[in-house]
């Protein structure tokens, strides 16, 4: 028993030293990692754009022809968008963590659904 | 023409049936309605209880479909790996990386394995149960089960229904440790996040680097972290969306079902009715509660370091209990201030803890197997 | 060099093909016809078929990939097990819930089995393969499958051929007994449908009453029942939403195409082209026949029972073959009189034919197994 | 011959009696059950509602921009209708069972598709 | 208690990394660089490099999750058949249906085969490794996979690391010999095409006709063939959507996922870093190369001999690498004429190298194997 | 060496003239399979349909009740082709090489998307 538990002890100063150690390493490293410069992208054009095309209606629309082609416009903006957000619909739940940077205005709007006892449907693991 | 024989035949099931059979098969139900009614974890209690239902009619791992199973995708550890293929797929790194100090909270919630491990010993578990008993203190489900299926695979279902039960309890464990432990004033504390960018490459890069340094440090833990790493690069690289979706999808989806179903088939009531399985739920459950013990007075400690930056809230999240403990934390510290927004940083803790919990369950079987 | 060892090496396709895979090749280009012509259960057909062309050109279930995938999903059971689970997410037990007097048909829609097995007996089969060509009459590939194969392997492509092909040639098979055995004034017969709403509670719990049950009474149908309720609990309990589309879209087209493929490969033209193939085919037939007959019997019984308030065309619902015999039953009902719309009862007592299908494959495989 | 004969007798009479026997219980069991009364749930009223914003558009609207409004929010209302509808549409065919309650209604409908001698594409078993 | 013992065990990952696993792991990066900087092949060639570096961090395929993936995908050949049945399902034969002579420039373009069979006896090695060096020229992964691993297992990593590498590599390769040996009179040549409608049911009755053929008169290619006009049948059939989709999405996901890695897992440091690999590396290239110049050396005999009316860029399709060489040949002549559009007759030439690779393939297996 | 090297040119040769030999019988094959005669298929009456009803809208839209229903019926008709083509926006890459009878046409539109030195992302094999 006592020589178990020796063993026992040895192990958890091991590995728990081994763990800070790993988990130290991790931390230099990432700093080293995050430290690095961001390139500016400008991938994400596309979608505001569309967005822009929905929220573009302006009252002053001049003549029936012009306010139809708005109407028809904004559908198709809207349905594709749609269409576009679809798949990500699908995504489960766990891959929601994503939009940080949005930060405190999240907080707000994510108060409604409360987490606190549950969990989303269907999240696997 | 022998009717005994004829009656021996079809009243088998009967005649086979046991009152630990019945116990085990209400136990089955209990899992089954947690997963309905209050959806804890439903995904997995519901396959593990239905499981243990069958396993109780007959339907062991011993024969038939269950064995096939078993072999398969426990045995050759592939359930669990293809799962964590999944869960990495699912995980988004940059809040660790864009707050790299929270590493550390994910070593400190890893106390409970080794708080476990030496309360087995004491109650006169071997070595290898000891450890096995540990490993449900890394509060992952796949690592318990990587770990257990090495060290001891006579106790793998009792440790795996711990490990489950009490991640899908999570709520009811941790908030009453987290309202004793911290005070109004530190729940109050709020945190800068510094909406610092992370650059794409290192994203990409980051899976394939930690998959190198802890498979070195820890090259049992290897498996384990070269999946769930795996799933994460093909997130992050954006080039290959189809393997990624595939991976978060029908893949988790079917590896998880059949693992739910494999392990809940393991409870025998002949097998799991037993002091030891007792001993087993009531160890686990010290290594949650040890754990979330360890990573809040963590977080106390980097609060007081850093003269009061640091909400210890989210010590408790670096136990792993990856998304859930993460959540949980951002909830209390919302429920008393509802502006404080600490979801973030807590997420950066919660991932650092998958990572130690990983790293912990690779160096716990290398250490053991040192050993014995 | 050896001139000659390479003509044979190159040329052996060619020299080792003899009339009998012709014969076969035929026969699964007939398959192949069926299912894209007329689009009788096309998923299966067609890769039966495919895999019958296969076997035919050197691709047997002896080598290779065929090998590979009988021995990974047919030894095991995995493939009909798996198509079970997608089929228990696809059925809705509410009408029959709602109408639990309808699980009676799905009781006499099983004489086939019986009648085919003394035909079977009669003929000179051996108790094994009697009972294995009797359980075509259980009308439902999976039980079909999973009985066979225990029972009587050497005769399980003839017997699986049997019961796909018949059941995609139901409308053919069941209309004109229909029309036979019904007066136009029983068809005519209209049903209310007390639109009795069934509890949630109750929905969810009924998979799992019927697999302990069943898995109590015939242990031996314990995987077919238990694997179909499972996929009926993924569908109702509404918490693992997931589980329950994978199990309805890629794990059952996954296993399906196997499953066909591996079945079709079976039938070499040496091992399936014999008089007992066509007594086989023959008596599969009767058993449908009989089947629908029986069903019919005993829903003109009821229909008398009850003064008249069933339409006896639901009976011929109780054999299995699900969907489509409920679908027949209420097309033939709307045929004689436009506005008499009995698919609810049908698809009742249709789901009865499924449960009584799998019940009664489970006791003919212990009174079988209890004999020889 | 008739020994084994005799085996087929005995299969058949055991088997088919256990089998009314397992059906007769389930009966049973499925009249205990359906006896429980149902709990009233209201969580059906969110699809009504974005209906309701598709059947909303009244003729007498005043004014172009009201009508502008009232045509975005139409189409905005079928689109994301379609794709919440469009996972069920991809549900296989088997599972189109459910919603009983409509019964008769649906008989006039169905009526069109008609199924005797043909079954839907691509569904399973 | 043992220190020694269990200092070993926990820093066996560093002791056990030899200066070769350094050098794989470099080049698994290469291959992760091209999947992620250029995308090129990204699906298979993160697998496959991620699987290098796991196998060189100790991951082999000689034990644990690789091997459980080896035994079940490799040496069943299930993971490249299932492939061919997803690729199959993406192929569209109309083109080549449409213009049936392009079926000559899937034959021209398996040169390469042999040349670098003939250089690989040459350089010393034997017959089945020549063979399976000369598969490399085939194009195609799958089918150099299957050869290979029956021919001449032992190195399976480098002929399938070489045919996946330079086929991502496709239009570097390609580009400067297509320049180099067309003049820029040859690269404006325009084609008509017919726009003729092939009969639905000739669409639907082709791949079941090759399937036929190409199994008899090569029998050792039947389950590649088989497998690819499966999925063909499967997509132009029309009545199994279902199966067809299953086929071109989940299945080949997670043949393709699993296949890289397992690949990737095969090249650790002490059995790849050989002379031998550099020479399988040379001569693979240079399989490439060949079929390239005889691709368009045909062609442009067929330009020739039909007096101007073929394009002999479409030459450079013959080879196979399906879907890219189609389209770079396409892109070649548009960039010398912006309204020179070649591409269907491009993707005919291209299945039809898809077909004549698969039939070399199992050519080349039966005549080797006929020889030793 | 120089028996195992008149081996290969043996292969070579059988190999080479093998493989000839089949893709010359599949020529002959398919210029008789193509042969026969196509079958006229009206199938494809649908979807135009609904096209149709997309680039319906006419200027001359007399009252506002008329543009409104006119608005909401090309919303809808939109929000439906997108439905329907969702599934095929799905399809892998390697599937699109179908619509060939467009020919001249596509070569101008695809002339953006230059893919010489890039596949598109995601296709498998
Ligand atoms: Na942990
Ligand atoms: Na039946
Ligand atoms: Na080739």
């Amino acid at each position: 028993m006592s020589e178990l538990l020796n063993q026992g002890l040895l192990i958890t100063a091991i590995g728990m030293g081994l763990v800070f150690l790993a988990l130290l390493l991790l931390w230099g490293l990432m700093a080293f990692m995050a430290s690095i410069k961001v390139k500016e992208k400008s991938e994400v054009a596309e979608v505001p754009a569309a967005e822009e095309a929905v929220a573009e209606p302006q009252p002053e629309a001049n003549g029936n022809r012009a306010l139809f082609v708005r109407a028809a416009a904004a559908a198709v903006a809207t349905a594709m968008l749609l269409a576009r957000r679809s798949p990500k619909a699908a995504r489960p739940a766990g891959s929601a963590v994503s939009s940080w940077q949005t930060s405190k205005r999240t907080s707000q709007m994510s108060s409604n659904q409360s987490i606190t006892y549950r969990k989303p449907r269907g999240s696997a693991r | 023409m022998d009717f005994s024989q004829l009656f021996i035949e079809i009243s088998k099931g009967f005649s086979t049936f046991t009152w630990q059979n019945g116990v085990m098969i209400a136990a089955g139900l209990v899992l089954i309605a947690l997963a309905v009614l209050k959806e804890y974890e439903p995904v997995l209690l519901l396959p593990i209880g239905f499981g243990a239902i069958l396993a109780n009619l007959g339907m062991t791992t011993e024969h038939g479909m269950f064995k096939a199973l078993y072999d398969a995708g426990i045995v050759t550890e592939l359930f669990p790996l293809v799962i964590f293929i999944g869960v990495g797929a699912m995980i988004d790194f940059r809040p660790l990386l864009a707050m790299p100090k929270m590493a550390l909270l994910g070593a400190a919630g890893q106390f409970g394995i080794y708080g476990a491990l030496l309360l087995a010993i004491l109650l006169g578990f071997p070595l290898n149960q000891a450890a096995s008993i540990g490993v449900i203190g890394a509060i992952d489900g796949p690592t318990a089960i990587f770990v257990t299926s090495k060290l001891a695979p006579e106790i793998l279902a009792p440790v795996t229904v711990a490990a489950y039960s009490y991640m899908s309890l999570i709520p009811v464990i941790q908030i009453p440790v987290m309202k004793l432990l911290t005070t109004r004033k530190e729940r109050l504390i709020r945190m800068d996040y510094a909406a610092k960018p992370v650059n794409d490459g290192v994203v990409i890069a980051f899976p394939i680097v930690v998959t190198v340094i802890v498979s070195l440090l820890a090259p049992d833990a290897a498996p384990l972290i070269a999946t769930l790493m795996l799933g994460n690069l093909l997130r992050e690289s954006g080039v290959v969306e189809r393997l990624s979706k595939t991976a978060q999808n029908e893949l988790i989806n079917i590896a998880t079902l059949f693992l739910g179903l494999t392990i809940g088939a393991t409870m025998t009531g002949a097998s799991f009715l037993t002091g030891k399985t007792l001993l087993i739920l009531g160890l686990g459950f010290l290594a949650f509660v040890i754990d979330t013990v360890a990573g809040l007075m963590f977080g106390k400690l980097m609060s007081v370091v850093t003269g009061g930056k640091i909400n210890p809230l989210i010590g408790a999240c670096g136990i792993s209990a990856f998304p859930m403990a993460g959540r949980l934390a951002a909830q209390v510290a919302k429920e008393e201030d509802f502006d404080n927004f600490i979801l973030m940083h807590a997420m950066g803790a919660n991932t650092a803890g998958q990572l130690g919990s990983v790293i912990a369950g690779g160096l716990l079987l290398a250490l053991t197997l040192g050993m014995v």
